[in-house]
């Protein structure tokens, strides 16, 4: 451990989420984190990685980091350039393997609120909505959510604002309600460490806990009850040739050098 | 309203058990697809298939997989009759058609009725299991591409078309007025012949693209022949000309004149010719016989067919015709 | 009378078709008769006539008749040429003005068979279906009727099969099945003359009588009651300068040769 | 299922009225339909027009129509928010806007969150009469597009997103599950900027199309600005790539860097210090008074605004940034 080299909490973070990504799969991307951990995945284990952004790039060689969904660089070299209905009706028709989210809270079962902090009539906070986050968290098969801030104000017992699907009330909800069966949160990675959800409550159980991050920490920073199994991995820091490709791809450190 | 039970339900799968099938049989990674024609029909449209034509009417058919499909002797196939002109036409007289629903069949646009067509569904060798408009199939193809289970359409409403489809009539919640609900449909397999194509599957079609958008999305698996095999880099210098993406596609085959004797937009005109000989030809089973023994059975492969309408000299003529059109000017 | 040129009755009906569409509209044109009718009608009174085909050909400067709906000679020097989709929306969205059919039978409320004759399930002849033409029945606002044909055999009091919209079984009857408000049948042009449809029971009515047709003929050639008005116009003959554009149209007589 | 009742029905139309609509309204002919941008704002973005920008985010956003709306003093406009981003930002610190339907506001994605858009909410000024998801809103501009009633969407379902919504749930009577309707969206106006576009209104753009094929002919007005105004003839040769036809379009107007500060794909970068500044500023109702007292107020049109903003020199950088990216090799 002590021989790896120094990284940040973002370039920890960037690692464990590239790693989620399997090889010949497809994954819908945002601007900022997603995209990275994408074009990692890219880099190391996952070449035939499809990257598709909301907007209609499809398969871009993504040159630098954009900075919006929709700007040139989202299908530089792409195979396709369409449409927002083209790459919504295929991540509707299951075609869209992982989905990144983030969000200001989540609750035990992986719902997530990004439309307003208080009263939705009267907000104290007014966030800027679903966008396409709710489409993302209903389509793709595992969605796959970074927190950076887990504490009691972001793990919540009760949204204000249910604004994408997680597993609503529980096992079976989705499908109760409509939505594309199957699918779902996958994981959720935050500061501390990175979380799955129980197979038979659908609630958010702690996997692994980053280096130096501890179960009393993860309690902590929470206002609802964690699962913590009886064994729980340690994240695993990056290494240097993931570090080398993480600074490759943003050599100004916009995303890793927060 | 007319009851809506008539036709027979055809295509149709719950969204959810179509999204399961696409993740497991659908690889979202660049692999080369390139394999030969023969190999493409054999893998691609095994006997029993629900099977739909690109193109439109005698516009830009997959003629060098229909062939191959007659040559392979494919039999019981489904056909979505989506202006199904020459392509249908040639099938039935092959013998590989047990089922057609039907927008447009057994027609030739201008050119007349086809008598092998009608004779195979008026002597009952061929059976129509259902009736719907043009527009109604394309937003049936819309559905299934989006994942969705039925398109709302304002057509049909009132007639036997829609007695004899396979669509429901609902009260709009917001109007109160009935508006047709066409399910969605979802082929087994859907065949394309395009301009250029790259060896992963991203085809790029010249002019109009008539419902092609839309049935390659629907279809579950997709067979594409083109006129001209592309590098990767030919298609990444404008990917906003792509119109079926690599993932949605299973088999790419490199075949000149693919559409033939139909038109290819901008490349060659239809050839009249042969189309004719063919419409004359099938007068008769035992003229379709024939035709098959001379264009099919009686040539190794579709080169062998290109020879035996005349080779070189005619395609030339027919490139001549589309040149001298001011459509290419 | 006697002045006017000699001409076919192609020419006639073309003549007669293309005086039907005003400039500054849509029509939806198939091959054949239709886009003729509709280039003359630009070439005379409506330049500023809009003609669209199915397949996806949006204002095109048609140059040669085309063969196929689809084909190139559709969307020559045209202002878009997109998809099926882009256009049946656009119709059934209410952009299209007229529609062009033709058929095999017809009832008196303009109802039209194109399926099959006799029994659908063992037809005695099956014919090519509906394709477009249901689409353009239900979404133009006006539908004109080309049957060369007029006879007991074609004037029908009931289909064989309903293919196609007309005013179903009366007056309010296409909106109380949910088509389109205020379209349908407009005018039907024949071998011996041009019908309307009576306002208040919504069934064929004469409106003109061609040249040296008799409202006996018109009685005779239909098996159901066709109204006569007190006053019947008689069809203008071609001009020869309609014959001039005609023979430009179409040089080789491919249409009006027939 | 929650009660899809408490989002504010905005936009839908019975679909035979709005047909009405266009046959009365909408010249099928080719008219030349260039007008001044003053112009094309007074007659066609009236005070309480249902609103809608073409273009996503930070992409070909039609900033002159946007800036020329404040300098006009527009006001009680609802804003369709489909990832409005700087567009909204600015309309909502002109005073312009009363309401707005969200799938996305308020925030200037990587950016940060817009200090005057939050603002208005949080006090009140801005009223939020509904929530959508972004697949949901474009598809309300598909089934206006279209002609139909609804857009069946399997997305929102289960969530405050779609109680807030004006969707409807029905069961879907085939496969019998549940699955969400969203009504039909008819924006009284629609604002594009487009790379290239001819006198009669038929416009081509290069990259993605984003939602706008959907959007165009959903809406009931369409203003079209360009970056370059070309001959009808250049349409024509390559008509399939007509985004939007010319009889959807009622003013063209050419306007060079007619998206700044947001990007215009191919063509100019965003103006990032552009961007910077009116967030910097509008951090206070005093600093967005000056923004537009010096951007907008203090100009007489959208040329001294990029006069403004650096002129020829600045855009040049910015020709430059996206010269330099990859994207245009």
């Amino acid at each position: 451990m002590s021989k790896s080299p120094a990284y940040t909490l973002t370039e920890l973070l960037a690692c464990a989420a590239a790693g989620l990504l399997e090889d010949g799969r497809s994954v819908f991307v945002g601007t900022g984190f997603p995209i990275l951990a994408a074009m990692l995945a890219q880099r190391t284990h996952a070449p035939g990685l499809l990257i598709v952004f909301e907007a209609g790039g499809i398969g871009p060689q993504v040159p630098v980091l954009p900075i919006s969904v929709g700007d040139a660089r989202t299908y530089y070299r792409a195979s396709a350039a369409s449409s927002m209905h083209d790459v919504m009706s295929a991540a509707q028709a299951g075609y869209i393997d992982y989905g990144f989210l983030g969000g200001a809270a989540m609750d035990p079962y992986g719902n997530v609120d990004t439309t307003v902090i208080g009263d939705w009539a009267h907000p104290t906070v007014r966030l800027p909505g679903s966008g396409g986050a709710n489409d993302v968290g209903s389509f793709c098969w595992r969605t796959i959510y970074v927190l950076r801030k887990q504490s009691p104000r972001t793990f919540v017992p009760k949204l204000d604002f249910l604004t994408t699907p997680g597993y609503l009330d529980g096992p079976g909800a989705r499908e109760r309600a409509g939505l594309p069966a199957d699918g779902g949160p996958y994981r959720v990675i935050t500061q501390l460490g990175i979380y799955g959800f129980d197979e038979a409550s659908k609630r958010l159980k702690l996997l692994s806990l980053h280096p130096g991050a501890t179960v009393a920490q993860v309690r902590e920073a929470s206002g609802f009850e964690i699962l913590i199994p009886t064994r729980v991995e340690v994240t695993p820091e990056p290494t240097a040739r993931q570090l080398r490709f993480l600074r490759e791809i943003d050599p100004q450190g916009l995303v890793i050098g927060k | 309203m007319p009851p809506s039970n008539l036709g027979k339900l055809i295509g149709w799968r719950d969204p959810d058990e179509n999204r399961a099938w696409v993740r497991e049989h659908k690889t979202r990674a660049l692999v080369d697809k390139r394999m030969p024609l023969a190999e493409a029909v054999r893998r691609f449209v095994p006997d029993g298939s629900l099977l739909a034509l690109g193109g439109f009417g005698h516009i830009r058919t997959p003629m060098a997989l229909i062939y191959e499909i007659v040559r392979q002797r494919r039999r019981d196939l489904t056909v979505l009759g989506k202006t199904a002109v020459h392509d249908i036409d040639i099938l039935i007289g092959g013998g590989c058609v047990s089922q057609v629903e039907v927008a447009y069949a057994f027609g030739h646009e201008l050119r007349g009725l086809s008598p092998c067509g009608r004779r195979a569904v008026e002597s009952g060798r061929v059976k129509v299991i259902g009736e719907l408009s043009n527009a109604a199939y394309q937003w049936r193809f819309l559905a299934a591409a989006m994942g969705v289970p039925f398109m709302p359409v304002r057509s049909m409403l009132g007639t036997d078309t829609l007695s004899h489809s396979s669509a429901k009539v609902l009260d709009d919640p917001w109007s109160g007025k009935p508006v047709a609900l066409v399910p969605a449909c979802y082929p087994d397999v859907a065949l394309f012949h395009v301009h250029r194509c790259d060896e992963y599957g991203n085809a790029q079609i010249d002019g109009i693209r008539i419902e092609d958008f839309e049935l390659a999305r629907a279809a579950r698996r997709v067979v594409v022949t083109t006129e001209v095999l592309v590098e990767h880099e030919r298609i990444q210098r404008r990917p906003w000309d792509t119109l079926i993406p690599f993932y949605l596609v299973d088999a790419v085959v490199e075949v000149p004149y693919g559409a033939h004797p139909t038109e290819m937009p901008l490349a060659y005109s239809f050839d009249e010719a042969a189309i004719a000989h063919w419409l004359e030809l099938s007068q008769t089973d035992a003229g379709v016989q024939d035709y098959f023994a001379e264009f099919v059975f009686g040539v190794a492969d579709f080169a062998g067919y290109l020879k035996k309408i005349g080779g070189r000299k005619r395609l030339g003529q027919l490139k001549k015709i589309m040149d001298l059109e001011p459509a290419d000017e």
